[in-house]
C-alpha cells in the first residue's frame, strides 16, 4: 500500500541523507556536551546533590538537543522547495508525519544514547541496575517529544521567526512530557521501587498516544491547505 | 462617536459613585484607630482599636472568653479587658482588632470582640488590577469600531454588495 | 475534455490582493502561456492550481474534479515543476528520481530512470551528489522526473530559465510530447521568444487581472 | 450560513449584552464591597474572590470559545469563524493574566506567598503562555488562510494538552509540597454566593460583549484592508494599462 510505501522512503531518505552529512546528529551532540559542561560549571556537587537535580539536568539537555534536531528535520526540507513537493504528494499527509516521527525519535534516542554515558563519567551516577528501566523512560519521553515536536516542526518551517516559535510553541505543551521524565528519572536513579515511579510511565504512555493520534491528524491542516 | 462617550462618561460616574461609598462605608465600619486615639474618643461609642498584645501580659481564661492584656502601637499603651466569645486568635505578640468601649472610670479598654486585621491594600489592589484594564481594553476597541465605521463611510470604499 | 477550468480566483496576502476575479479555462492537448512582469502574481497562480495554496474566493477544478476537495486524485494526475527544484542536495540523481517518484506513487525501473537522464542529457552524472549540480543540472533533473511520472496536467514555473540552447529544446520537445499525449501544459514565463513556438494560447497577468492575448500580439514586441 | 445568520442575528442584542454585563457588576461590586460580611477565616480578604473566581472561570471558558471556534474553522473554513477566535484569544489572554494578578494578590494575605506552584496556578500559567504563543503564531503569517489554519490546530493541540498538564502538575505538586497549602476555610455561604454569583454572570456577559465588539474591530479591519487592497490594485491597472 503506498501509505506505508511513503513511510518507509520517507524514513530512509532522512536516514540516507544524515549518514551522508551527519549534520543534525553531530551537532545535537556537541550542544548537549555544551550543555552538560555548563551546568557541571554552575552546580559543583557531589554525588548526594548530584542524585537531587541531575534528572532536571538530564532532561533540559534532552529537550533543547531534542528541539535542535526537530528544527533541522524539517528546516532540511526548505532546500530547493521539497516541503512543496511534500505537500503535493497525493497521499495523506498523515504518512509522512509518521515517517518524520520516526524519523525524529531515531535521530534523538541515538543522541540520548551517545549523551547518557557522558553524564554517568561526568556526575558519577551508579545505573548499572536500572538501565533497562531507563531506557524505556528515555523510548517513551522522546516519543512524546517527536510527536509533538515533528508537528510544530512542520507548522514553523513555515512561518517567518521560525528558529523562535519552535521553542516558544512547543515546551509549554510538552511540560507534562518534562515533568513525567524528570519525576521517573529520579525515581530510578535512586533506585526507588518500581511501583513508585510507575504512574509517570503511565502518563508519558498516554502523552505519547493522544499526541500521536491528534498530531497525525492535526498534520493534515499543517501540511495541506 | 458621541453616545460612545456619553455611555463610558456614565460607566465612569457609576464607578466613581461606587467608589465614594466604598470609601465612606469603610471610613463608618471598618475604620480602625491606635490606642491613643481610642483613648482620646468618647466615652459611649464603640471603636474598633488595633494594636498588638504585648507580651507577658495575657492572664486570664483565654479559652473561655475571659481575658485581661496590654495592647501597644508604636510607643502608647492601653489596657484591655475582652469578655466575649472564645477567641481563637488571641495569643501574645499577636496584631489584633479589637471591638469595644472605653472604659474612663477603670482606665480601660472594654473589649466585647475581636476582629481580624483588614487589608484593604489587597482588596483595593485586586479590584484596581482586575477591572481597571478590562475597561481600557473594552473603551479602546470600542472606540477602534467607531472609528473603522466612520473611515469605511467616508472613505467610500463601502457599497453594498 | 476541460483540463483546467478556474472561475473567479482572488488571492489576498495580508492587505494586498495578488489576484483578483482570475477565470480561465484550458483544454485537453493546449498549451498555455502565462506572460506577465515581475509580481504580477504568476507563481501564485500556479501555486493555487498546484494545489499548494488555497485560493481566497472562487474555485477551480482539474480534470473535472473540484480542486478543493479531491486534491488527492489531482495530486497523482498533475506535476508543478516550479522555481525550487524540489530536490535533496545529499543525494545523488537517481535517488532523487526513485524519491520523488515512490511519493507519486511510482516506481520506475533503473532502466528508465537511466534513460530519462540521458535524454535530459544528464546520465553521465547520475551517481553525482545534487549539492555539486549547476541550477541548469537541477533544471534538468526536474524534467527528467516530469518524463518518468508523465502527468496529465504539466504546470511550469519559468521553465526557460537556467536552461541552455539544448536544454530549451529539450524542455520544448518534452512539452510537445505530452501535448501529443492529450496533456495539458499551462506555463508562466517572460521569455516569449522561447515560449511562442510552442503555445496554442497565451495570457496577460498584470497587477492580479488575467487578460487574453492573440498569438499575433505575441509575435509583436510592443506588448513587452 | 448558519453561523452567519446566528452571528448576524447575536450581534442585534449586543447592547443588551452590554447593558446586562454593566448592570450586573455594578450589583455586583456593590453587595462584594458593601453589602456582604467579611468571612469569618479570611476578613476582608474575601472581597477579592468575587473578582478572581469570576476572572478565572471566564478566561477558562475563553479557551473552550477559541478551541470549538477552531474546530469550526478546520471544519468549514469560515473567515468570520477565525475573526472570532482570534479575537477570543486576546480576550483570553487578558483575563487569564488579570486571573493570575489578582489570584497572586489574594495568595498573599491568605497563603502568605505572592506564588506557589498549585497545580491551578501553574496550568493557568502554561495556558497563557500557550494563548500568548498562538498571538505570536498569528503576527508571523502573511497569508491569512494560512494564519488562521495553523492558530486553529495550535488551539487544538492546546485544548488537548490543558488536562493533560492540569493532571501532571497535579501528581507532581503533592509529591513536592503534601497539602500545606489549600484553600482552607471558604465554605460557600449565601453572603458569598449572592455577589459571586452577579460577578460571575456579569464577567460571563462582560466576556460575550467584547467578544462581539472585537470580532466585529478585526472583521472591519479585514474588510476595510481588503477593499484598500482592491482598489490599489485597480489603481495601478490603470496607470499600467494604456
Amino acid at each position: 500500500m503506498n501509505f506505508f510505501n511513503v513511510i518507509r522512503w520517507i524514513v530512509w531518505k532522512d536516514l540516507v541523507t544524515e549518514l551522508r552529512s551527519r549534520e543534525t546528529i553531530s551537532s545535537m551532540v556537541f550542544f548537549a556536551l555544551i550543555v552538560i559542561l555548563i551546568f557541571s560549571f554552575s552546580f559543583s556537587m557531589d554525588q548526594q546533590a548530584a542524585r537531587e537535580v541531575i534528572a532536571g539536568i538530564i532532561w533540559v539537555a534532552f529537550a533543547f538537543t531534542g528541539i535542535i534536531g526537530l528544527g533541522k528535520s524539517f528546516s532540511a526540507e526548505l532546500q530547493n522547495d521539497c516541503i512543496e513537493a511534500l505537500q503535493m504528494v497525493p497521499e495523506s499527509k498523515g504518512a509522512i508525519y509518521l515517517g518524520k516521527v520516526a524519523a525524529n525519535f531515531l535521530f534523538i534516542f541515538v543522541v540520548e544514547i551517545l549523551l547518557f554515558p557522558m553524564f554517568v563519567i561526568f556526575f558519577n551516577l551508579d545505573v548499572v541496575e536500572e538501565i533497562s528501566l531507563l531506557l524505556l523512560i528515555f523510548f517513551l519521553a522522546t516519543l512524546g517529544l517527536s510527536a509533538v515536536g515533528t508537528l510544530f516542526s512542520a507548522l514553523t518551517v513555515q512561518i517567518r521567526a521560525r528558529e523562535v516559535m519552535l521553542p516558544i510553541l512547543l515546551l509549554p505543551m510538552v511540560v507534562p512530557v518534562m515533568i513525567a521524565a524528570v519525576e521517573a528519572t529520579k525515581g530510578a536513579l535512586n533506585g526507588d521501587p518500581l511501583p513508585m515511579y510507575s504512574q509517570w510511565l503511565e502518563l508519558l504512555a498516554i502523552f505519547d498516544v493522544i499526541f500521536t493520534v491528534v498530531s497525525f491528524w492535526m498534520f493534515e491542516f499543517v501540511m495541506d491547505n | 462617536m458621541t453616545s460612545l462617550y456619553l455611555r463610558w462618561g456614565g460607566m465612569l460616574i457609576v464607578a466613581i459613585v461606587l467608589t465614594g461609598l466604598t470609601y465612606s462605608h469603610y471610613q463608618q465600619h471598618l475604620a480602625t484607630l491606635s490606642p491613643s486615639q481610642a483613648k482620646a474618643q468618647g466615652l459611649n461609642q464603640e471603636v474598633r482599636v488595633l494594636g498588638m498584645v504585648r507580651g507577658g501580659t495575657l492572664e486570664g481564661n483565654v479559652e473561655g472568653g475571659d481575658a485581661t492584656f496590654a495592647l501597644v502601637e508604636k510607643d502608647s499603651t492601653i489596657s484591655v479587658r475582652y469578655h466575649g466569645p472564645p477567641p481563637d486568635n488571641l495569643r501574645e505578640l499577636k496584631t489584633l482588632v479589637l471591638i469595644g468601649k472605653w472604659n474612663a472610670s477603670d482606665n480601660i479598654f472594654e473589649a466585647r470582640d475581636i476582629g481580624l486585621v483588614t487589608n484593604y491594600g489587597f482588596v483595593v489592589g485586586a479590584y484596581l488590577i482586575g477591572l481597571i484594564p478590562l475597561a481600557i481594553f473594552l473603551f479602546a476597541m470600542s472606540r477602534r469600531v467607531g472609528l473603522l465605521y466612520e473611515e469605511i463611510k467616508t472613505s467610500k470604499l463601502y457599497q453594498e454588495e | 475534455m476541460t483540463a483546467i477550468a478556474c472561475q473567479a480566483i482572488s488571492k489576498s496576502y495580508g492587505h494586498y490582493e495578488v489576484l483578483h476575479d482570475i477565470s480561465l479555462t484550458i483544454q485537453e492537448g493546449e498549451c498555455f502561456s502565462l506572460f506577465g512582469p515581475n509580481g504580477a502574481g504568476k507563481t501564485t497562480l500556479l501555486k493555487i492550481l498546484a494545489t499548494l495554496q488555497r485560493p481566497s474566493e472562487g474555485r477551480y477544478e482539474i480534470l473535472g474534479l473540484d480542486g478543493l476537495k479531491e486534491k488527492e486524485t489531482i495530486r497523482a494526475n498533475m506535476m508543478f515543476l516550479a522555481h525550487g527544484a524540489y530536490l535533496y542536495d545529499d543525494l545523488n540523481a537517481k535517488e532523487n528520481l526513485a524519491f520523488a517518484l515512490a511519493l507519486r506513487g511510482q516506481t520506475p525501473t533503473d532502466r528508465d530512470m537511466k534513460l530519462a537522464l540521458d535524454r535530459v542529457g544528464i546520465g553521465a552524472f547520475a551517481e553525482m551528489k545534487i549539492r555539486n549540480y549547476s541550477a541548469g543540472m537541477k533544471k534538468r533533473l526536474a524534467l527528467a522526473k516530469a518524463m518518468l511520472a508523465k502527468p496529465k496536467v504539466l504546470l511550469l514555473d519559468e521553465p526557460f530559465t537556467a536552461l541552455d540552447t539544448a536544454g530549451t529544446e529539450i524542455m520544448r520537445e518534452y512539452i510537445r510530447e505530452r501535448l501529443s499525449e492529450n496533456g495539458a501544459v499551462l506555463m508562466s514565463t517572460h521569455d516569449h521568444d522561447k515560449a511562442r513556438p510552442i503555445t496554442s494560447r497565451a495570457g496577460m497577468l498584470n497587477q492580479g487581472m488575467l487578460k487574453e492575448i492573440s498569438l499575433e500580439a505575441l509575435k509583436s514586441d510592443e506588448l513587452f | 450560513m448558519i453561523i452567519h445568520r446566528v452571528i448576524r442575528k447575536v450581534q442585534r442584542f449586543q447592547g443588551w449584552f452590554g447593558g446586562g454585563a454593566a448592570l450586573c457588576i455594578i450589583a455586583g461590586l456593590y453587595i462584594g464591597l458593601i453589602g456582604s460580611p467579611p468571612d469569618y477565616y479570611q476578613g476582608e480578604v474575601v472581597r477579592i474572590m468575587y473578582v478572581h473566581v469570576p476572572l478565572a472561570h471566564t478566561s477558562l471558558f475563553a479557551y473552550i470559545v477559541l478551541s470549538i471556534g477552531s474546530m469550526w474553522y478546520l471544519w468549514k473554513r469560515d473567515p468570520i469563524v477565525d475573526n472570532m477566535c482570534h479575537a477570543v484569544a486576546a480576550i483570553g489572554a487578558i483575563f487569564t493574566t488579570l486571573a493570575l494578578a489578582t489570584g497572586m494578590i489574594w495568595g498573599k494575605p491568605t497563603w502568605n506567598t505572592w506564588w506557589t506552584w498549585d497545580a491551578r496556578l501553574t496550568s493557568y500559567t502554561i495556558m497563557l503562555m500557550i494563548l500568548i504563543g498562538y498571538l505570536m503564531l498569528r503576527t508571523f503569517i502573511d497569508d491569512s488562510e494560512k494564519e488562521a489554519r495553523y492558530a486553529a490546530v495550535l488551539a487544538i493541540l492546546g485544548l488537548v494538552d490543558l488536562p493533560i498538564i492540569h493532571f501532571s502538575v497535579e501528581w507532581w505538586r503533592t509529591l513536592h509540597q503534601p497539602q500545606s497549602i489549600s484553600m482552607r476555610g471558604v465554605s460557600i455561604s449565601s453572603g458569598i454566593l449572592i455577589p459571586l454569583m452577579c460577578m460571575s454572570i456579569g464577567m460571563s456577559l462582560l466576556f460575550s460583549y467584547m467578544l462581539m465588539v472585537r470580532t466585529q474591530l478585526l472583521y472591519l479591519d479585514r474588510l476595510l484592508h481588503a477593499k484598500k487592497g482592491r482598489l490599489m490594485s485597480q489603481f495601478h491597472m490603470s496607470k499600467t494599462d494604456p
